[in-house]
């Protein structure tokens, strides 16, 4: 049984439904918008994608799964154009919104312009940047032109980021007054399941859409998702006493996953997406303060983090394994590259390695020794003193303390330090706690390409991505690193049409990164979720929200 | 007629011992509160492993020889981070608590004795600061002053400060107004009249006459006060606002323990008695002061 | 007396201005911003982050936002959201059932059992049933909430699997049966919050009570020849509810942002949990709502409290 | 001996306190026969209140241990035959004991403030009493206590009340028309109607709406409410004035009389048992040192305790110097085994102490008004501010109205009048303590008046200078008066040991060089008050109220000022202490020449101390005159009631005489 009732002692009211009419989904953080272009977080997405669908989607082989086209663009079919800069697409004639409406290539082009409209304000705007306009073929065709070459013709209207909005609900709301359409909190949209009652911030209730192309072939008549609580609980949930059979990103340490696991309720689904957890190190000196009060400025290159030789005893101190096992266990593998998802542009060239002694050596080689006996390595009077930042998780504290264990061995001295996610991540220009304005020598966090498209991924660390004072700091370039080869590679690999060229030039750039010791990369990590034993259908790809393909899950009595 | 019996002179504070030493629960508090102390002032230097010291071969073991109170899930030694935590989650409570009653017996004494305007706007003060949500105030607070005190004071005693200025910032309302209320009427007393009579200033009065006599109150107020400082102390850490996350103050490892209740409830088991008994024998301290600092119950 | 009233209303409006002002202040100069989970996004730009503060109406100067804010509430608007871009009202209106329920229930039970056991422990002062009746007291608030809600879902939820730990908030009570269900999923939270306010509520009862036992007016119930328990009921209670009545009317405001916590861990959709979840997203609108309304709702049980002492206490005069 | 009512046998009564037993009750034997009344006197803290209670079964179980017998016994005319057989009240159970307790056995307790609760109108408290003992319906219970009232002249008779109403009426009927005049029916049911409501108007006061003489006729009415048949009065007077206590005596009396009730009545004033008992026991110490018929003890007392207590009550035709104190008479000898024993001191010892009595007052007096007056108080006024009923408008209460006076150095002019007609508010606006309305104390000649009060800030701000000239005169002024209070214990931090207290003036008006000087300075004025000054170090509470007021006058002395208001220096102590207390103050004014107001609301007391008198109420000033002049002549209709209700004792010839 799933509903919480069927554990308890009294059964009489678990037959007031029957169970298996009902699927019962936890995300432990609550969705509080169902408009995944006005969404903050993907668990607003995750929300919206039950009832909202792109025009196609990747599977996790790296194939396109027609959602509302009736057919995938290619060069052969004349989708692609030849000079790289418009696609065509052939939209589905049958399909309807949940409210009956016909779905049709207005809608698709309406949704364009709301995205695009800076009134409204989307968040997924700047993926749509790359389009010049949209033309209208007929009801069912349109023709996206490109303002430039452009390879990754399937970064729009494709996936996490190319969900569909019905023109008929939206039309009046396309502008400030955005916030008040009631297309936010109750979508109508094509996919399998629309939206019945929802509490931001609590639950969404579905049922299943009567309109859907195969509405016969849903595998429930209602689907609860309830949000808030704890990842740890939600895992308990699912896994140990059956109260709900989906739970979303279980961001939970591996070894009480698998004690909960041994319950036998459900199991762990991990998908390994693109999303790869580094440390970053800081290439400007964090202690340092310009006149006007800059730190982390480019006027000031690292004391020690500049030499290529004390980065590499900095990567040969890290102990992968211990990491990858002992903390993230099922959640993660140790990793050597900058991109890592597809496997077609992962990188064969680089390696990771342990090994204290030769970190040793490279720094007494460097000139970094203990001149004063104090056990910090120093030189020319400076101190190998380090702030090690990252935001407040468990894993991440835990991350830390092993490294902070290895680096003192090697003789350096490390503060730690954990910021809160909202802060540390806001991109707030005012706040010194940023991962933009970077005032520590070490940061850890999580990122990754959306896209199997890496280009805009690798753009990160290109010379005009620097944060300053001077752009306020704009800019995902934390490290402050620059290199005019690596731009150019940037610069070649953005219209680059030939696949297999332009796939050299992202492994190449990948390895200038890796082998500098640029970045640190620790953990290729997996996404995990928790799926009831009698749920099946769930398939996921690293490219599409977890539900993507809910209208196949199915659950056995 | 009145005789006077020849006995020893006894000072107040003999008085009070006398009496304190009497409840047996009193004392019973005190010698665990001391012991908890004690054991956390030296305890680190006897205890000879690092609290910090990771080993993943013995993690998450239950408490044997070699670790008295078992280790983590990073391998370290339970017992280690329980009395280095315990400097932290003591120090914290009390200086807490310190602050909470300095403000509140300031701002109820003043209120409470020159009355009329100033009273009334030092009463909205208070009500203000109870209607204050206290998170965003918490988040504001910290994230204004972390780096300024970091950069006098350190990493650990900037955080420290911080954390005991806005914990106590926080909850002297209950005692400004148990303190005004206190003062409103011990200053209508012949005593304090008699005062006046002889020429004592307002500060004398409020210093000499009034306050020791508000204290009881206000003891029980602040044993109290020890108890929720510690707690939210771990609260704050499990906002992330606490300490570095290296520190393992007694409401951390609660916290951090709490999901490994069924595996491993010795994680949990040991702060959280650390926690209750340090509250309870500082409840029970309070309790006895009050009944022995009260010279009319002897 | 409507003299009285009228003189409180009045001066009470300068506090909820000043609070409001305040809280303005801290939310505008606080860190953390709206779109903090989309920061290492690659794909949200600068200039996509510009529109969205634009479309939140962030880049206007604080004064303004105050202001503007202020001629909204005084029309009893209270804003959008910003994640939810739905009408903080509603929020807080679709909260307000599941909160009262949860924190009403909580608030009962404590009183229900700081009241006997508080009196018992005072009247038997050192007896070894006070003592037990202290030290339960003492771990009721001595151990955080997370703590004891979290042990409470283990022993309930997961060994003896009586209880759910997942509230269900869409739960309709139509017959019998969902209103059993209802009371289940009610029962743990209700329990962790409630024994928490009866441990802090009863050492007070206690005190009050001890502090009413050696007055002479009790020798002259007992001299009347009154037996005892109507001594205790008639008398005492009355004299050590005066305290105690207000104390409790203080608290209830407090009931209305709830515990935090527990919502936490047992996914209650209270005002609380919106309260925290806001502030994580920086969602202002929701947190100055929610803070005037909890404002609000102090002033008005401040002045309760008086209005309740001077009923109970016929000695009290309104000046 | 009349019909025994009760009979108390070895009654003893020890307290387990933490470190040792205190025998508050030492093996004390007493009857008391119907309708007749016992009187125990003696000190405070001898006992008394502890045997009442032990006969009441009111001590506190856990601490109290109680041996010996009480046998309770019904007169037999009563028709209670299941009782009529004596028995032991300290053997009965819980509920046993609460038939007798408000039922047979009655109890009036010493503060009638405190004893009744303040949350409960006075109305219901009294049914709750006539119920628990009375088969009655709540309304016929209600009525019940308003007879009550009635009888105890809380309330006038029902005919006294008719008359008001019908006078009333009358009075209002002019203006009504000749119809309704005739109706004489529905006047009667209006008469009827009004005099119910004013019943019911005072069952539904609050206790805290009366004074303390009302509060303690309440307590009597709940105490015969129930027809008792023994009445214990536990200090009923002692809070009250004497206008009051004299009605209250009266009453007690008369009820006795009227309903024959057996009655304990407990007090430290010998004048007062004079007056009620039949019976007197003295108590010392816990056990009962003296016990006869009235006449015996007053006229033939053996124990030299009892001598002691019938002299030291200043009597209005006493004329001596100093009066006799309890100590003149015996000494305190503790024997090796630890008893007490108390020796009778021989009559030479005491007329030694009466040798040195020195100059007349006569002669005193007529030197006066030569003089400059140390104090002149012109046209004085003081208000308080009387809040309105919710909040409406305040009125002033005029608590000093118009007062003008001069007090000439080295005299005692004595102010007398009743509980509150401004006595200690006079003292408090000429000692600035509050400010006075408007008026003027001139000091020495100089004006010490406060300024206005400041309206405002910024005036504030401008009077600054004015101020700070006030505040350095008024530092003079506190050096040179000072004020005694009537209640010493409450006047006394009880955190500040006594040796502190008596520095506190020297360091804040830093006299003496340093901190020896300034000890060996308390340690005088402790010595010269009577106390050992090793005690410096202890707290108030470990003194008795005779010590705690000597600790107040030894503070008030501190300074060596010229002048000292005491107020009601006296009225709180017992009669015994009293007069050590007096006689202390007289000493003290010939040896440092001091000038006094003294302030009592006792006409003997104060005409014992006064040269000069003042006879104040309701904020004026009545009568002013030598002492004798207004006892021997008073010219006032208030002066007379004043003096009448003294009691006077029923003793003719005094012992010493
Ligand atoms: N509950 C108690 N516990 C301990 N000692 C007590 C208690 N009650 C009275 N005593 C002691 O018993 C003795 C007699 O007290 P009691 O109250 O009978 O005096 P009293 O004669 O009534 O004096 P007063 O005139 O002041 O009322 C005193 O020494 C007192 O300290
Ligand atoms: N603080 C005050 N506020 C209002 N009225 C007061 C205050 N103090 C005294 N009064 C009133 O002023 C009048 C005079 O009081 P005062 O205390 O001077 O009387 P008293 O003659 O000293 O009486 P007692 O003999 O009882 O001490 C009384 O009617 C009293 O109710
Ligand atoms: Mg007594
Ligand atoms: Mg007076």
């Amino acid at each position: 049984g799933s509903s919480p009732n069927s554990t308890s002692t009294n059964p009489p009211h678990s037959n007031q439904q029957p169970p298996e009419k009902t699927l019962k989904l936890l995300y432990w953080q609550a969705p509080t918008i169902l408009n995944p272009h006005l969404s903050t977080g993907f668990k607003d997405s995750e929300a919206s994608r039950i009832t909202l669908e792109p025009l196609a989607s990747f599977n996790h082989q790296l194939e396109l799964v027609p959602f509302l086209a009736a057919e995938i663009p290619t060069l052969e079919n004349g989708g692609i154009a030849k000079d790289g800069k418009s696609v065509t697409w052939k939209l589905k004639k049958d399909v309807k919104w949940s409210d009956g409406t016909p779905f049709t290539a207005d809608d698709v082009i309406f949704t364009y312009q709301f995205i695009t409209n800076p009134k409204v304000g989307t968040t997924t705007s700047g993926t749509y940047e790359i389009i010049k306009d949209i033309e209208k073929i007929d009801d069912h065709t349109i023709k996206i032109n490109f303002k430039a070459v452009t390879p990754g013709w399937y970064s729009v209207f494709v996936g996490t980021e190319g969900m569909i909005l019905p023109r008929h609900i939206f039309e009046s709301y396309n502008g400030e007054n955005s916030r008040q359409a009631p297309g936010n909190l109750k979508p109508v949209g094509t996919g399998p399941y629309r939206v019945v009652e929802f509490k931001p911030g609590d639950v969404v209730v579905y049922e299943a859409n009567p309109n859907f192309r195969e509405a016969k072939q849903l595998g429930f008549e209602r689907l609860e998702l309830k949000g808030g609580g704890d990842a740890t609980s939600a895992a308990r949930a699912v896994l140990q006493t059956g109260d709900a059979d989906y739970s979303y990103n279980l961001q939970v340490e591996s070894n009480i996953l698998k004690s909960l696991e041994s319950a036998g309720k459900g199991k762990i689904v991990s998908n390994f997406g693109t999303l790869m957890e580094r440390i970053m190190i800081n290439q400007t000196d964090p202690n340092k303060t310009t006149p006007d009060g800059e730190r982390s400025s480019l006027k000031f290159p690292h004391p020690f983090f500049s030499d290529p030789k004390v980065r590499e005893a900095l990567s040969l101190a890290i102990n992968r394994e211990i990491i990858a096992n002992q903390l993230y266990g099922i959640l993660g593998k140790p990793t050597s590259n900058f991109v890592v998802n597809p496997p077609q542009v992962v990188s064969p060239n680089t390696t990771y390695q342990f090994d204290l002694e030769k970190a040793a050596k490279l720094l007494d080689e460097a000139g970094w020794k203990d001149t004063n006996n104090n056990g910090i390595r120093d030189k020319n009077g400076v101190e190998m003193n380090l702030v090690f930042q990252t935001s407040v998780n468990p894993l991440r504290q835990k991350t830390q303390e092993v490294i902070k264990q290895s680096l003192e061995q090697l003789g350096m001295k490390v503060e730690l330090k954990s910021i809160d996610p909202s802060v540390y991540f806001s991109g707030d220009p005012a706040n010194p706690d940023t991962t933009e304005r970077f005032a520590a020598d070490l940061q850890l966090f999580t990122t990754g390409n959306t896209n199997p498209d890496p280009t805009a991924y690798l753009k990160t660390y290109t010379c005009d991505q620097i944060p300053q004072k001077a752009n306020s700091w704009t800019g995902d370039n934390f490290s402050r690193y620059c290199n005019p080869e690596y731009d150019t590679l940037w610069k070649l690999a953005t219209t680059e049409i030939d696949p297999e060229k332009q796939k050299q030039i992202w492994i190449k750039m990948n390895d200038i990164l890796v082998n500098n010791n640029i970045v640190i990369p620790l953990i290729h990590r997996a996404e995990v979720e928790g799926v009831n034993q009698k749920l099946t259908g769930v398939n996921l790809t690293p490219w599409d929200l977890t539900v993507w393909n809910i209208k196949d899950w199915k659950k056995t009595p | 007629m009145t005789v006077i019996k020849p006995s020893q002179p006894r000072t107040l504070i003999q008085t009070a011992w006398r009496q304190f030493k009497r409840d047996k629960i009193a004392l019973l508090g005190t010698i665990i509160l001391l012991l908890i102390t004690l054991a956390v002032i030296i305890g680190p230097w006897i205890y000879g492993i690092r609290p910090t010291e990771i080993d993943f071969v013995n993690s998450l073991s239950p408490p044997s020889w070699k670790h008295l109170l078992g280790t983590n899930d990073l391998g370290q030694d339970q017992l280690a981070r329980l009395l280095i935590g315990g400097r932290v989650s003591l120090t914290v409570g009390v200086a807490a608590m310190v602050v909470a009653i300095l403000l509140g017996t300031l701002v109820g004494a003043i209120a409470g004795f020159y009355g009329g305007i100033i009273d009334s706007l030092l009463m909205r003060l208070t009500d203000l600061f109870i209607s204050l949500p206290q998170l965003p105030v918490l988040l504001l607070v910290i994230y204004l002053f972390r780096e300024p005190l970091k950069q006098i004071a350190g990493p650990e005693t900037g955080i420290f400060l911080l954390i005991i200025i806005v914990v106590g910032g926080l909850n002297w309302m209950s005692v400004a107004r148990l303190v005004r209320a206190s003062f409103l009427t011990t200053k209508e007393q012949d005593f304090i009249t008699a005062a006046k009579a002889i020429g004592a200033s307002s500060k004398r009065l409020i210093w000499v006459h009034i306050l020791p006599n508000v204290l009881s109150p206000v003891i029980v107020a602040a044993t109290l006060a020890v108890g929720t400082a510690i707690i939210t102390e771990s609260t704050l850490s499990f906002l992330g606002l606490g300490f570095p996350p290296d520190v393992p103050t007694w409401g951390r490892m609660l916290y951090d323990a709490q999901n490994y209740l069924e595996t491993a409830p010795y994680l949990a088991l040991f702060p959280g008695l650390a926690i209750f008994l340090t509250v309870l024998s500082i409840n029970a301290v309070g309790d006895g002061l009050r009944d022995a600092l009260d010279p009319q119950s002897h | 007396m409507t003299r009285y009233l009228i003189n409180r209303i009045l001066t009470s409006i300068p506090t909820l201005i000043a609070i409001s002002l305040v809280v303005f202040l801290i939310l505008a100069l606080a860190p953390g911003n709206p779109m903090g989970e989309f920061a290492t996004n690659p794909s949200i730009t600068p200039e996509v982050r510009e529109n969205i503060r634009r479309s939140l109406g962030l880049d206007q100067p604080i004064p303004i936002r105050y202001l503007k804010w202020v001629f909204a509430f005084l029309q009893g608007d209270l804003g959008y959201s910003f994640t939810s871009r739905s009408p903080v009202l509603d929020l807080i209106l679709q909260r307000l059932p599941t909160t009262l329920w949860i924190m009403g229930l909580a608030y009962l039970l404590a009183v229900l059992l700081a009241f006997p056991l508080g009196i018992i422990s005072a009247l038997k002062r050192y007896s070894v049933l006070d003592q037990i009746i202290t030290t339960v007291s003492f771990i009721g608030f001595s151990l955080p909430t997370f703590f004891t809600g979290l042990l409470f879902i283990i022993v309930f939820s997961v060994q003896l699997k009586w209880f759910p730990f997942i509230y269900n908030s869409t739960l309709k009570v139509t017959n019998l049966q969902t209103f059993w269900q209802q009371i289940q999923q009610s029962i743990m939270p209700v329990c962790v919050l409630g024994f928490y306010q009866a441990a802090i509520l009863m050492r007070f009862i206690r005190s009050s009570f001890l502090e009413q036992l050696n007055q002479n007016y009790v020798r002259t119930a007992y001299a009347k020849g009154l037996p005892k328990l109507n001594v205790i009921n008639g008398h005492i209670l009355r004299n050590a509810l005066i305290p105690v009545v207000t104390l409790i009317a203080l608290q209830i405001p407090g009931l209305f942002a709830g515990s935090l916590v527990t919502e936490q861990v047992f996914r209650i959709p209270g005002i609380g949990a919106l309260l925290i979840d806001s502030i994580f997203r920086s969602d202002t609108p929701v947190i100055m709502g929610i803070t005037m309304v909890y404002a609000i709702l102090v002033v008005l049980f401040n002045l309760l409290a008086d209005l309740l002492y001077g009923f109970l206490d016929p000695r009290v005069q309104y000046q | 001996m009349q019909y025994v009512v009760l009979n108390v046998n070895n009654l003893r009564v020890e307290f387990e306190t933490d470190e040792r037993i205190v025998t508050a009750v030492d093996q004390i034997s007493f009857q008391v026969g119907r309708g007749q009344t016992l009187g125990i006197v003696g000190e405070s803290g001898s006992g008394k209140s502890v045997t009442a209670l032990a006969i009441m079964g009111l001590l506190p179980t856990a601490t109290a241990k109680v041996e010996g017998e009480v046998w309770f016994q019904i007169p037999e005319s009563e028709d209670y035959s299941p009782y009529s057989q004596p028995v032991n009240l300290l053997q009965l159970s819980l509920t046993q004991k609460q038939t007798y307790r408000g039922g047979q056995i009655s109890m009036i307790f010493q503060e009638p403030m405190t004893s009744l609760n303040p949350v409960f109108t006075i109305g219901f408290q009294l049914t709750e009493a006539i119920m628990q003992h009375e088969q009655l319906s709540p309304k016929q219970a209600m009525w019940k206590a308003a007879s009550l009232l009635q009888e105890v002249k809380l309330l006038p008779s029902d005919d006294e009340l008719m008359q008001q109403a019908l006078e009333e009426q009358n009075h209002q009927s002019i203006s009504r028309s000749p119809q309704e005049l005739q109706d004489k029916r529905t006047r009667k049911r209006e008469v009827i109607q009004q005099v119910n409501a004013q019943k019911r108007a005072i069952l539904d006061r609050y206790p805290h709406e009366l004074s303390g003489g009302q509060l303690q006729r309440v307590m009597i009415a709940m105490a015969i409410s129930c027809n008792p048949i023994l009445l214990i009065a536990d200090e009923p007077t002692t809070a009250l004035d004497v206008t009051v206590q004299a009605t209250i005596l009266d009453l007690l009396q008369e009820l006795q009389e009227r309903r024959g009730m057996a009655m304990i009545f407990i007090t430290h004033d010998l004048g007062i048992v004079a007056q009620i008992a039949d019976q007197v026991a003295v108590m010392f110490q816990g056990k009962i040192v003296e016990s006869g018929t009235l006449e015996q003890i007053f006229m033939a007392p053996k124990n030299p305790y009892t001598k002691g207590l019938l002299a030291c009550r200043p009597t209005l035709d006493s004329p001596a110097d100093r009066l006799p104190t309890v100590a003149d008479f015996m000494d305190i000898i503790t024997l090796e085994t630890g008893e007490v024993e108390i020796r009778e001191k021989t009559s030479t010892d005491r007329n030694k102490i009466y040798n040195n009595i020195s100059l007349t007052s006569q002669a005193f007096l007529s030197s006066l008004p030569s003089d400059n007056p140390i104090l002149a108080v012109k046209n004085l006024r003081v208000a308080f501010k009387i809040p309105g009923i919710l909040g409406q408008t305040k009125r002033l209460l005029m608590a000093v109205n118009d007062v003008s006076f001069e007090v000439y150095p080295g005299e005692t002019l004595g102010l007398v009048g009743e509980s509150g007609c401004g006595k200690s508010t006079l003292s408090r606006g000429i000692l600035q303590l509050i400010k006075p309305l408007s008026g003027q104390v001139l000091f020495e000649g100089q004006d010490i008046t406060a300024p206005p009060l400041e309206t405002s800030i910024w005036s504030g701000i401008k009077n600054y200078h004015n101020q700070q000239r006030f505040n350095q005169k008024m530092r003079w002024v506190r050096r040179n008066m000072q004020i005694i209070f009537q209640d010493p214990f409450s006047s006394l931090d009880p955190r500040i040991s006594i040796g502190e207290a008596v520095m506190e003036p020297l360091i804040i008006h830093q006299v003496g060089q340093n901190v020896k000087e300034k000890r060996d300075r308390v340690a005088y004025l402790l010595e010269r008050v009577g106390l050992n000054p090793d005690l410096m170090r202890r707290y108030p509470h470990e003194f008795s109220g005779g010590q705690r007021q000597r600790i107040c006058i030894a503070r008030a002395l501190a300074l060596n000022p010229k002048f000292i208001i005491c107020d009601e220096s006296v009225s709180a102590l017992d009669v015994s202490v009293q007069a050590q207390v007096l006689n202390l103050l007289k000493e003290l004014q010939s040896e440092f020449n001091l000038t006094y107001i003294f302030i009592s609301h006792d006409l003997s007391v104060v005409k014992f101390m006064s040269d000069r008198l003042i006879v104040m109420n309701q904020g004026k000033i009545e009568e002013m005159g030598t002492a004798e002049e207004i006892y021997r002549h008073p010219k006032q209709a208030y002066t007379r009631q004043l003096i009448a209700s003294i009691p006077s004792g029923i003793v003719k010839s005094h012992p010493f005489n």
